[in-house]
């Protein structure tokens, strides 16, 4: 199992699908969540080219800390502090270090499910993750978490301030946090 | 997408580049993208700081200078700054008598700024989140009322009191009780283009208007058949004056998106003068112009601040910056 | 159409009256379309008035104030004001020591300012016609250049030299020498849309813009595929140098058409700083904003003024606008 | 004959054609020539509904100061001039008055034939009047030298600034001085 191979899939879907990402942020957001995020992982792959890590937790920090570093807006502190919180549980196992994410996720971003955010996809798949799921039923609690945020009004972050117009769109963090699952579970799936 | 523009990538350093051309005064930190006052920061005055995402000028970087802003950092368009830029901005603002952060109230805004104090160890730091905005129903439960037109004069008045020598504190209180007693409303006639979208963010056809709307082209919360400034003033005014007390009369400010030119401000600001007048409100001091604007968004906002002697006192205060001066 | 306007010819007498509700050191007289300063006309000062079609606000109406106009006379939208008007502002501006009279040079403006200097009888009047847009061709049989950017410029410079006491001749002499002294280049990016006639004036498909663009919505001299920023920079800039010798330095100056947003425009004054960095031309002092506007045109125009020590020192004497602001 | 009656023609064709001469105004001037006139002749038309005048010479002096002082723009001082010249020449005879007024828009307009303006319609009227042409033949020299105006490069007024481009458009002043001589056909000559 390779974190590094995850993030850079993570990183190959996130610049393929930013085109999409930003639609689905034009239409309850401000257009900008596929070039947020494109920006920051192509930054996270220029420095994992350029730099060795002495072990996966200094890797995932590393991660982190360019992805707060280089997004903005909500997503970076969000994904930033994911990946920081994720590094520092690694010891305890993936779907623990996954869960340790997710957590951060809920505490900076002061949220929780049902609000129409990334956390509508992340909890789901933290959860079938600590339930011992394959990979294949993570990736669809994740899926049918997100698609789940389509009826939803938003409660949290920039939808929000939609208010009812906000139903009937789907939640564009809760796509690119699909793709973060999606990511692992091909990479990390590949030798579990 | 028709804009005066180099590569969408590089908009944001390139129009620093450009105002701290046309502004010697002004110094810029490019990498950091940092706007700050060059003979700065002044010793023992409190710094003020505020930053966000690009596409709103002249807020933020066109409000440095004396009388206002000590630095302000730029994130991407419509995309809140890092914390290493709040960082780097603070560090420039800090005079040795602490440093006030200006955020409005984006969830990205409000993270980054708080990961940016959370760093910065050796300045002591105060924060004053804005959320002025009628159109977004106020709730615990949610991400709550975005910040928009009360930031300039927020920037305005608590820079004044700054300068005036008043400590952290104070210049905290005083910032705090603009954005109580001010509140605001938009409207967009057009969508803006984000330069890296390339598109329109919405599309919205010719007899209809986005009433509510904010400042980065998200959709305003309804859409209503396109009005005369005289209905659109009534829209915007009446939400606003539900939820101030102007016990000592107000500053009426009408603000441009971006697309919408002067004569129609003026126009609409005749609208909004001629309503608080019927309410018997007095309008103390005004502003019109395009001073917190949504790229090139057709559309105004209304923010009103109920005056007392002492915001009125440091509102009239000199002030020497590009996008506002007076005094100096 | 989408104009935050109620009926389209009401436009010019509403907005003159938001104009002067936001700006109490104003007075109007809404009958003649006229703006003159509340505490006018001074005594002994050479009185300037200026006007011309609406539609290029701030100007002339948001020019008005100490250090500056004296009184402004507004037209219908794109159409220049008629003589009575030119009188009545005149009569508001005279305060016995003649009165300057600044005419953009178009046919209409010219004719009905020339009708009003013939009816003023017993004021002593002197005229000065800009005519700094390059992209005219100048020649002695057409109607010659077009006064644009300039105008500004002029309109502050000798209303200082106006302020300083000086006489009618020598306030004219001052003002024509700015005007011999500074050239002017536009392009439009998207046409307006003049309320009356409800639609764009001119049709740009979405890959091309107009270059050597006026302010009234009539096309450029030639329609060429949409450009850079820098290479627009350059289009703008090059035809202005090959016209004026600024051995002293000139005075940049990036205006918004009215629909492009400040942040194009600072990208393109950077692009401009940069240009004239490399021919060697330092940049004395400069101007970013939509100051002389084109309703809600798209676009922006460069105008170079060549200073000299006394324009200079001019230029930097107290104004005190709703448009221009500094030193007081 | 009655030059009130012309009058009054004069502004029902250009109210009727006043979006015509917008158009035209749009493609190669500033949109406004439709509007300046229509504005105009309608105060002009309350004036003279609400005023009565010793004679016809006073009448038009009237038309021309109404003019003046109501539309602005180049065609304002020009039609008022036209009529303010040519109420000071009606003892002379009606071709007289009308060669007096289109030598003041001449002399106004420091304009000459040629230069794509209303004078390409007005003068070959007026020397068609001179000549003691009929009327028929007075409003077809005037809509001749109209659609002469399209091939030619504006020299005066603001078409000029299009340089070779404002070629292949027809002058909105020469098709509303041609309104002009329409009207004068139509009430001028029923009685001639
Ligand atoms: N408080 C929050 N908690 C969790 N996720 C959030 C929160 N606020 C916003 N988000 C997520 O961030 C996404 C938007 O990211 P992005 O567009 O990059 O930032 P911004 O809204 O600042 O433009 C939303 O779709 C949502 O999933
Ligand atoms: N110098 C001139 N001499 C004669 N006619 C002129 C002159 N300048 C302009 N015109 C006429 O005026 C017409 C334009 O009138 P109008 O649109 O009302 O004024 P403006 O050009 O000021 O907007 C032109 O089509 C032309 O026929
Ligand atoms: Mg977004
Ligand atoms: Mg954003
Ligand atoms: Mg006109
Ligand atoms: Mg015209």
């Amino acid at each position: 199992m390779s974190v590094e191979a995850w993030v850079r899939e993570f990183a190959r879907l996130v610049t393929a699908e930013a085109p999409r990402l930003t639609e689905l942020d034009s239409a309850i957001g401000d257009a900008d969540h596929g070039a947020n995020l494109s920006r920051g992982l192509n930054a996270v792959v220029s420095a994992l080219d350029t730099s060795s890590f002495p072990d996966d937790g200094a890797l995932l920090k590393k991660v982190g800390m360019v992805l707060v570093s280089t997004v903005g807006g909500a997503s970076g502190p969000l994904y930033g502090t994911f990946f920081l919180r994720a590094a520092g549980a690694l010891g305890d196992g993936f779907p623990a270090a996954f869960r340790a994410g997710v957590d951060g996720v809920a505490a900076r971003g002061k949220s929780t499910t049902g609000e129409k955010t990334m956390l509508d996809a992340l909890v789901p798949a933290a959860e079938a993750l600590a339930a011992g799921k394959d990979w294949a039923a993570v990736v669809d609690a994740a899926e049918t978490g997100r698609d789940a945020t389509i009826p939803l009004v938003a409660r949290k972050g920039r939808a929000s301030y939609l208010g009812e117009r906000s139903a009937g769109h789907l939640d564009p963090g809760a796509a690119s946090a699909t793709l973060l699952v999606t990511a692992a579970a091909t990479t990390l799936g590949a030798d579990g | 997408m028709k804009k005066l523009i180099n590569a969408p990538a590089d908009v944001v350093v390139e129009a620093l580049a450009g105002l701290a051309a046309a502004h010697p005064r002004l110094a810029v930190d490019l990498q950091n993208r940092v706007v700050y006052r060059a003979d700065g920061p002044v010793p023992g005055k409190v710094g003020l700081i505020s930053g966000g995402g690009s596409g709103h000028e002249p807020m933020h970087g066109g409000f440095v200078g004396p009388g206002m802003l000590d630095a302000a950092c730029a994130g991407e368009v419509f995309t809140s700054p890092v914390p290493e830029q709040i960082l780097a901005a603070t560090k420039l603002a800090d005079g040795g008598a602490g440093v006030l952060h200006i955020v409005k109230n984006y969830t990205g805004d409000v993270m980054n700024f708080e990961m940016a104090a959370e760093l910065a160890e050796d300045v002591q730091i105060a924060t004053v989140v804005t959320n002025d905005d009628v159109a977004v129903e106020d709730s615990l439960y949610t991400a709550g009322r975005r910040g928009v037109g009360v930031t300039v004069l927020l920037e305005k008045i608590a820079g004044a009191a700054a300068a005036e020598g008043r400590d952290l504190a104070e210049v905290t209180a005083i910032a705090q009780r603009v954005n109580d007693r001010g509140r605001s409303m938009g409207l967009a006639l057009t969508s803006c283009t984000v330069p890296a979208a390339g598109k329109p963010t919405f599309d919205l056809p010719d007899d209809q208007m986005e009433l509510g709307v904010g400042i980065h082209g998200e959709p305003g919360r309804r859409r209503v058949p396109l009005a005369s400034a005289h209905e659109a003033a009534a829209m915007l005014v009446e939400p606003v004056l539900a939820e101030i007390r102007p016990d000592q009369g107000v500053l009426a400010f009408v603000n441009g998106l971006g697309g919408t030119p002067l004569i129609e401000q003026y126009l609409l600001y005749g609208e909004v003068a001629a309503l608080l007048d019927k309410q018997g409100i007095p309008v103390v001091r005004s502003l019109v112009g395009s001073y917190i604007t949504s790229l090139d968004m057709a559309g105004a906002s209304v923010t009103l601040l109920a005056l007392d002697d002492e915001l009125l006192r440091l509102w009239d205060a000199p002030v020497d910056t590009p996008g506002l001066r007076w005094g100096a």
